[in-house]
């Protein structure tokens, strides 16, 4: 076996294609450690969007003239982008929509509402994102099915062996998880859940919105029958995003958003579907911002997934770490090799708002709150955390500054 | 030869003007009617069997569409008849745009192809052999009636 | 009473502003007449748009950081811009959605699923895009309400003498209208339809999609319920649209997508939803599209609403009278006074779409199609119609090369 | 002065680290929870009415925020106390701004009126007061239990 050396990214260089890394604020340079919150864009996305718009666009998919096959050549090129970022096995499976929250919607409400009712158990985790929680609750709700969820131990990680129990309370149809949490980091068991899913005659959920910026994706390895992404998160505009589904799940379900360019023909009295994707694609899509979520693929493909993935291990390690130096310190999650660049923690009897409000006079920006994830608030005993987050354009330097700066929280509040 | 000269070319105009194929058969073996989405067109495609129910004998087509569509359908009819159901249900496109034999756009492909697909959904609901993809995901509507 | 001058605008000038027309098709300069199914875009609606992602852009609503509250600032204020531009009462009453479509889907889902039932009648029209139709036929369909329409005559204007049949059959519950018609350009009479309906206690809907670019709007003088419009028709990016909704409407309704930024507060057996207009934006909204839009809408405003308008009476005019040349041409619609910028028309023996490819060749771009009003199609006896629709950046000779070309296609297919 | 000397000056602080006010009062004449969605803090307000039912004799209140909903809090309990209940339900939001004296953020200003948000619920709920407009829109959930 030939030996491999690890790929690896050059941060500091790939900080200037990022233009808002050239601002200061507080008169100080930015520390952006909010990625898991949303991405930066580099001038490749910009210039890109720019440049579309400027000289290729048009409504797609119906206009005849040349301007319009432009328009469309280029929106599907990007359907085709994501479909090779996940591995599907058709570009027919890929949706584009505004959001993963979007994305998991559309599950919720065209597969849910016709294929739940009661005695059906729909199974999330407690460690969900709200986009990925609050839709199954609903249909849940509104076609009386039970709405179950399964724990996590105190390491913030799934307890696995909650599941006979959950199957033993009645016919688990749904099993949604993400990937990558938000909160924590956690790489969650996404291909266990899946087997065990089939094996209820479930579907399985996957929100990938965390972990599609971090790391390669498979929905083929992964096992799974939906897979939900979004291109803020990874470098792309706002306004996109993309569901996967199983082809046959695809062609047997509702469409979701009803209106133009998602029929094959409208009368009066009947209305018949188009065909996969377009049946789930109502209206005029985001066609430039579709084009700029390609674009963000290339970009985040083309420095690679891997060493990314290997820079936030780099970056996490040395972020926990330093972290620890600091009195009254709690930081939650699992250690630095299951998980994705995200550091949650509390910092005794200050709270987080305040704890980032100081940070940010320092330059470094980092989110205070719940994070969309109540549930595992709860479960963690606090009504917010401080969240550091990490992307390919963060160097140590700033998690160095992320801990000055708390040194300086603990002199004026502690 | 211009873009514009090549698309309607004189074998297509011909076609268009002179359809083979064109009208409607009495009780026909296989039969299904395909739409458009992009411009509404629509085309009811009509199939006669040979005695041993396998080979096609008489394809028709009825229906309004532009040049492109109604061109290849007329082409279409001429394509299949005599090929056995089975071969013509997996029969690649490229077999009728080489027939047509000009470069079309996504689009104008569109028309071009509405006649064979809807040939196969005929096949498929009179024979069982398979679904051309793009009508697979169609499944479903809603119907008030 | 002092005399004033009609507002005027200088299309050859405001051509400039498009980078779109810097470019040659075939050879030939670029005569877009497909306006109506999108608009271009300005070099100041892309620039800003650039601009605030390169300096400005963070997730919204959350941050405490300084990156973020510029962020949010920029997004709300789009969002007092489009309250200013239909004239709404406040702007917790503006949503902001993907498109006009799927605003229109929001109100049918989040009112109709809850508010219609067997006995109730949800009233369209005849000229209706898909995107006001299918939503209301497929809520219909889900909850046992009648689907009825309001016919047109041959001139293509409402029969509001049908309404009394209507109010005879069953409880008018919804009334849905588009303010202009994008296959004839109609403007309809959306005031006289909105009393009509609050007569029969039923909530009136305006699809302004069409009507948005092209004339000064105001929900209060219209009195309708609930209002929908889209960027990308507006100069403004896609993956951006908003939905107005009456103040108390808004309050009573459930949520439509569900997720993050769209709770109060979420627990594992209840979760309670956020403030107006948080409560119907769930996930990542389109910031950066939201930006644009608002940019766009300023661009519009600037130009002066009214001077686009006149402006466009004077190209339909025109081209009436020009497209009256051609033999076999029959033009679809109302007269020039009655209709915005929008000509549908059939050559007889030749289909659309063989025109719409002629004239491409000769620069000209048109839609060929049944412009996702198939009903309408229907009712005019043809499955589609090639039209030619006009924008701010539309001169006259642009209509003249649409003629020239059209005697072309007769040569060529007659 | 820096900014960030102003958003943490010495009253602020004071106030947060000895909040007026803190805690719960028993049988209360109005009471109401109140959550900032932003970041998931809750406070319970607590009111003791004068036996007029109209004067508010005492307010409470319990729960966890940051120095600036707790700060904020603190002195709306000794602001609204000897005010009427109709008084308290259309006090501008910006005569407690006023007593806190900082510039605040949009975010942070959700802090600073939680208290005085959920203060005007708990009147609504008790005595009809006209409900904040911000928490008109919030009607509705989703129980499960
Ligand atoms: C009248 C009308 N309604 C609705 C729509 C759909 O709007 P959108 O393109 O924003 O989905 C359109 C445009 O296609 C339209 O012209
Ligand atoms: C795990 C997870 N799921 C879902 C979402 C929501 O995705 P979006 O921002 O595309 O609505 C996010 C991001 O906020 C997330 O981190």
């Amino acid at each position: 076996m030939a030996v491999t050396a690890k790929p690896k990214l050059d941060a500091h260089r790939l900080r200037a294609d990022f233009p808002v890394f050239e601002q200061l604020f507080h008169g100080k340079p930015l520390s952006y450690l909010d990625s898991a919150s949303s991405a930066q864009k580099p001038r490749q996305v910009l210039d890109t969007m720019h440049e579309f718009y400027a000289t290729s666009y048009a409504n797609v998919h119906r206009g005849v003239y040349g301007l319009a096959e432009r328009s469309t050549e280029r929106f599907e090129a990007a359907r085709e982008t994501v479909r090779a970022l996940v591995n599907a096995p058709s570009s027919r499976e890929v949706i584009f929509t505004r959001s993963a929250t979007e994305a998991l919607n559309l599950v919720a409400y065209a597969w849910g509402l016709d294929n739940l009712g009661p005695g059906d158990l729909v199974v999330v985790t407690e460690l969900e994102h709200h986009s990925n929680f609050v839709p199954w609750q609903y249909v849940a709700k509104r076609t009386g099915a039970a709405f179950r969820h399964i724990p996590i131990d105190d390491a913030g990680e799934l307890q696995l062996d909650a599941l006979d129990g959950l199957a033993a309370e009645g016919r688990v149809k749904v099993v949604a998880n993400n990937l990558v949490s938000n909160s924590l980091g956690t790489i969650n068991p996404v291909e266990e859940l899946a087997a065990w899913a089939h094996e209820q005659g479930a579907i399985m959920v996957v929100d990938a919105a965390q972990a599609a910026p971090h790391r390669a994706l498979d929905v083929q390895a992964l096992g799974c029958d939906f897979l939900a992404l979004s291109s803020h998160k990874l470098c792309g505009p706002t306004g996109a995003g993309a569901l996967w589904g199983r082809r046959d799940l695809l062609e047997q379900m509702s469409p979701f958003n009803l209106g133009g360019e998602m029929i094959r023909s409208v009368a009066l009295d009947r209305t018949s579907w188009n065909e996969l994707p377009y049946k789930f694609e109502a209206g005029t899509p985001a066609i430039g911002e579709a084009v700029g979520f390609g674009a963000a693929i290339d970009y985040v493909t083309g420095i690679g997934l891997e060493a990314i993935e290997e820079h936030e291990h780099m970056l996490v390690a040395h972020a926990l770490e330093r972290l620890a130096e600091i009195p009254g310190l709690r930081a939650f999650g699992p250690p630095p090799e299951r998980r994705a660049g995200i550091v949650s923690f509390d910092i005794e009897g200050i709270h987080p708002h305040d704890v980032a409000q100081v940070l940010d006079w320092e330059g470094v920006a980092v989110r205070a709150g719940h994070h969309c994830t109540q549930p595992l608030m709860t479960r963690l005993g606090v009504a917010a955390t401080t969240r550091a987050s990490f992307y390919l354009y963060t160097v140590p330097e700033e998690i160095d500054r992320l801990v000055e700066g708390l040194h300086r929280v603990k002199k004026v509040l502690g | 030869m211009s873009e514009f000269d090549q698309l309607y070319r004189e074998v297509i105009l011909d076609h268009y003007r002179n359809p083979r194929g064109h009208g409607e058969l009495d009780r026909p073996d296989a039969e299904a009617e395909g739409q458009n989405p992009l411009c509404g067109d629509e085309v009811t495609i009509y199939v006669r069997l040979a005695p041993d129910g396998e080979t096609i004998d008489e394809v028709k087509f009825s229906g309004r569409g532009c040049a492109i569509s109604q061109a290849a359908t007329s082409m279409l009819t001429e394509l299949v008849t005599g090929r056995t159901a089975t071969e013509v249900a997996t029969l690649p496109k490229d077999e009728l745009l080489e027939e047509i034999g000009i470069p079309l756009t996504p689009v104008r492909l569109k028309c071009a192809l509405l006649g064979l697909g809807t040939l196969k959904v005929a096949l498929h609901k009179a024979k069982g052999t398979p679904l051309p993809e793009e009508w697979a995901g169609m499944a479903g509507d809603l119907d008030l009636r």
